[in-house]
């Protein structure tokens, strides 16, 4: 039974389990860096340790010392979140040699997932259609690459074997632009990875990315949630998911579900997982990879199905039974994701740091914040620039799309830029409304500037509000301090608590 | 530098030894303590175990508001803690509790008359604010003094009303 | 076709409307009084109007001055939330008589509802159970009244005619304390409503109260959205409401139902409107009066039917018929609401006024908060107490019960007290937890301390926590500015942006 | 008093009248303008249209969030614009434009070379920070001046990196 859990994470996935945990009434340990320590997953712990310094590999990705803290505060289990060492399998193994349950599926599916050429040649052989592309025989150099390119054919993919993220990864055109391009892929890889082996894919123009979240427990039952509808990237990195997709009929939907529960049982899988599959213009779906770790987008699913997938996970570790079987599983309403992070639209998606001095949520009917940033919150260089995510639900798209409009525009966060813009502006875009969209439009047939002309803008009523703002400022530095009016009228009195004035 | 805490009237004497280091009741404890930038949220570590905490000024005292628990405390100096001791200060219980108003309102009725004899709880007067009637109750077993206050009167924050000697 | 909608209402249900017209694309007015220039439903709106100073009777409850506005401003439609103007069938009629659309049901199902003799007669005549007591001659005298109490029976309530809310109701155990009690009755009830009639019905001990939501279009349609425990109660106020209600099973909630929409219909109602029913032990059930409005607690049924009530309203008033039927309605999961309320629970729950200087909000999976509080918002007596609604949605009861501790526990307000550890110590009680409670629990059998000395405290943490931030306190006061170590760590750069310090 | 302000490059003249009206380009307005308690939060109504505005500094400059748009304002006084006139600083786009780090980070590379000729948008050079690799480019025409930094550097934010000329 497991009564105290470590989140091997920070950031908003942190807060999230802590949440699910807190739910369920089990005590939690929370690990931390530096650049952390007041961050709101330290203070939102029953316990919290230090790890190291700032740099993720002095701090969240050092599984040994995480382990050791797990064993010495008496935690159960670990839940490693997204990133860090979330598909590590030798660090799953050594949860589980340390006698700690890992919260995910077993080191070997981790194994057979997590090196890309095994899934695909995996999945293959349980009958999962994958993308062309350079399989089976293991790291190859530049030079056979090279060479099974043409094989494959133009525009293709180079990836990084131990990827994701879109970190390692470069799209070619043609022949004579590969070599250096394999070098800088290599090169990223290698630092973000600790690794550079990388692999060719044929890439398909038009293509959707859409994914199948599955749970699957320990006595092997795999049940999926439906898709997620994950297509507006930029740079390989999603900015915005929605569920179910646009695009997806029922049919396609279920053929794409049976294929993904194939995929999982072929690993054995426990826990929850995605399947991400890229699908053409023609419904035809090619597997990508599986992720083996709870994802970023999880709340679009939780909205749309009811079911608490971090919860799920943790009633899986507990050796629990599904609670529900697929046929229970049914799709209401729309939900739509929008990541916030601290980079400016305007300028490139320049990533901007500072400090968040002032922040309202947006909230009411069918809004979520998953977040671990508030007022007084340092954006740093050392980790990635999401502030929070934005989660709508509607009975229908049009009304998820009306409400995240509605978000948006309640959203405030004073101290840094943020991408809130680009969402706006996606959210008015007549691509975006109508659901066609790939996974090229945001980066070859988005634009800020388009869209963002036609809106109504107010620059006279921001001309008087800087006037008047700025007058005030002169007014007061020159200690000429007026009453208000208001101030004075008879419906004023005297606050019973101040502040405490820091 | 050494401190006498009260916390919802039980008494802690708190020793600052440096910034790592105190000692509550004599037993030295290595904290961890950290406040959030220009907010009154504070972080405290103690032995591993995290502790959030709000704090705002409540008159002279301290509100802390720890796990959704609130806590009322009282901080002094032993420089101030003489002071209050020698001005009879620590003997709260005697003299006369003057009822003041807890809010802006209107005085539907008042209950008792002066020199009545009242137990503690028992209902002194009625103010209506914010659309209700509230019960305002003796705080303690008394014989009512002067009431400055009739029915029918609108009266400010704090305002007093009568007196329990 | 409705484009401008004014909101006749302040505080959480205007910005709840303002929220819906919003994500349907409608323009909105909002009015004020000069105590809420800076309220939140002030700046959400796209137009603004003052209406007078703090009091309702020269602000909110102007009718005709509203009116006006609404026709100045080219608004099509009057949203009258709950409160003020909403019950008063003299405001409607005017509303139409002005050629705009009132949106809410017609004067004469106000009318008929609103006297609460004529609404026992109306329904009685359709088949609907109603309590005993002095029904169908109208406004009887304290002599008429004092003759008919033997034959109801005692313990029994003083009820206003026009009342609602538990403004001038007072039960009465015996015949010798009701003339002091009538008295004072009809005081209050003059006071709030402006008229001082009352009448008798029978007090039915260890009754639930428990409502039903209904929708009924401008086309004959009505559904019921299932029913409101609303039982937990303090002086008549509710505190605390959840959908499904725990004692009502699907036959009696289908009965009840049934019940509900043969009232609605008696009256030809339309709109969103509630039926409040006492429901004795034996699961008797017997109307108590009809609120012919939007409802306070009307999200928990939001959350556990999906059917947004005030999007359905103005899509009524819009002349739409209703999108689904009967059959369509699920009852998907458990909800709960907590009202937060600016009162002491711990001092007989005083009102607590004073002004918000920090609030942190709870967010995250199955929660949402319907506020129109801010930091900076100051806490009045000319208005009620309630900070906000805090609504939480579980997969079951029990979900929805460890999710709302969760979330209690994440509310930060501070500058004024709030009834939080109220809803803390009810969410603990076993009482709640086994779903066994009447409208009687909260007064006669609940206690702020009996539960709450089990939990664990933490003085002594408090105590080290108050003393450095006293100790800090000192240390400034005496300018003695340490630097932290953290500070010049080396992880620390300069802020891009400064908030602006006013 | 008078002020020149401009948004996004427009200019418009302000007068601040009195505390209920100012003139916008020459026609009077009457505003109803108020700020939240301790918040950079601010309400105005004009003509009975409501805007909410967040206001917060960036540099020298104040931003205004209106509907969920953010503009970038300046507002000089006639004293301070000329000044400013006198100084040549309304002639921005002249003498040469100094690329800061917009954030602390790791120069990958550098793209081009002293003394090159660059086109407005070409990328200048790479800084990886967050993770992730951020092309600077160049906000116009010109040639690269003198290059302060090299392929490998560790930056720290707002340090100069180079300039166009």
């Amino acid at each position: 039974m497991l009564t105290k859990v470590l989140i091997a994470n920070r950031g908003e996935i942190s807060v999230r389990i802590l949440r699910a945990c807190r739910e369920l009434g089990i005590q939690t340990v929370a690990v931390y860096s530096e650049a952390d320590r007041q961050a709101m997953h330290v203070r939102y712990a029953t316990e919290a340790y230090l790890l190291g310094p700032a740099p993720s590999s002095e701090s969240y990705l050092r599984g040994e010392k995480i382990i050791q803290i797990a064993l010495e505060s008496g935690a159960g289990a670990i839940h490693p979140g997204y990133g860090f060492l979330a598909e590590r399998s030798d660090f799953a193994q050594a949860v589980e040699d340390a006698g700690l349950e890992f919260i995910g599926p077993k080191p070997s599916a981790i194994v057979a997932m997590g090196d890309k050429l095994v899934a695909r040649e995996t999945v293959t052989n349980a009958g999962v259609p994958v993308v062309p592309g350079t399989e089976g025989t293991g790291n190859l150099s530049d030079d056979e690459l090279l060479k099974l390119a043409p094989q494959i054919g133009f525009p293709l993919l180079i990836k990084a074997t131990a990827g994701g993220g879109g970190k390692g990864m470069r799209e070619v055109t043609n022949l004579d632009e590969m070599p250096l391009l394999l070098k800088s892929a290599r090169r990223e890889a290698k630092s973000a990875f600790g690794e550079d082996n990388v692999y060719l894919e044929k890439l398909i123009l038009g293509a959707r990315h859409i994914e199948i979240q599955i749970l699957a427990d320990k006595h092997g039952n795999v049940v999926h949630l439906n898709e997620r509808e994950c297509s507006l990237q930029r740079r390989h990195q999603k900015l915005l998911e929605e569920s179910p997709s646009p695009f997806i009929d029922e049919g396609l939907r279920q053929r794409m579900g049976a294929v993904a529960v194939k995929a999982a049982k072929a690993v054995e899988y426990e826990s929850a997982g995605t399947i991400e599959f890229l699908v053409d213009k023609d419904k035809n779906f090619y597997f990508l990879e599986m992720n083996t770790r709870l994802q970023v987008e999880h709340p679009i699913t939780e909205l749309v199905t009811g079911v608490d997938i971090v919860k799920e996970q943790i009633r899986i570790a507990r050796g629990r039974k599904l609670s529900f079987t697929q046929d229970d599983v049914q799709i209401n309403g729309a939900a739509i994701e929008c990541r916030i992070n601290a980079e400016d639209p305007h300028n490139n998606f320049m990533p901007s740091t500072g400090r968040i001095t002032h922040s309202v949520l947006p909230t009411g009917p069918g809004i979520r914040v998953d977040t671990g940033v508030y007022p007084g919150f340092e954006i740093t260089p050392y980790y990635d620039p999401m502030i929070s995510k934005l989660i709508v639900w509607g009975e229908t798209r049009a009304q998820a799309i009306l409400r995240m409009r509605r978000a948006l525009e309640e959203y405030k966060i004073v101290g840094v830029r943020t991408n809130i813009p680009f969402h706006q502006t996606m959210m008015d875009s007549h691509r975006f409304m109508a659901g066609q969209y790939d996974t090229r439009f945001v980066e070859e047939e988005f634009s800020m500037e388009s869209i963002s002309e036609d809106k109504v803008t107010h620059p006279d009523v921001a001309a008087i509000i800087a006037t008047l703002v700025k007058h005030e400022q002169t007014e007061r530095a020159a200690h000429v301090v007026r009453r208000n009016e208001r101030d004075t009228s008879n419906w004023k009195w005297v606050s019973r608590w101040e502040r405490l004035t820091k | 530098m050494k401190y006498i805490t009260t916390i919802d009237g039980k008494e802690f004497l708190v020793e600052i030894i440096d910034d790592r280091h105190i000692s509550l009741d004599g037993k030295i404890v290595k904290v961890d303590f950290e406040s959030v930038e220009s907010q009154p949220v504070f972080s405290l570590i103690v032995d591993g175990k995290s502790y959030e905490a709000y704090v705002y000024e409540g008159g002279e005292d301290l509100e802390i508001l720890v796990k959704g628990k609130l806590y009322h405390s009282r901080v002094e100096d032993e420089r101030e803690r003489r002071l209050r001791a020698a001005s009879g200060g620590l003997v709260v219980q005697s003299g006369p509790y003057h009822l003041k108003a807890p809010m802006p309102g209107l005085v539907v009725s008042v209950v008792v008359e002066e020199k009545q004899e009242v137990k503690q709880g028992d209902v002194l007067l009625i103010l209506e604010s914010m659309k209700m009637q509230n019960e305002l109750k003796s705080p303690r077993d008394g014989v009512i003094g002067r009431i400055q206050i009739k029915a029918g009167d609108s009266v400010e924050q704090r305002q007093k009303l009568l007196s329990v000697e």
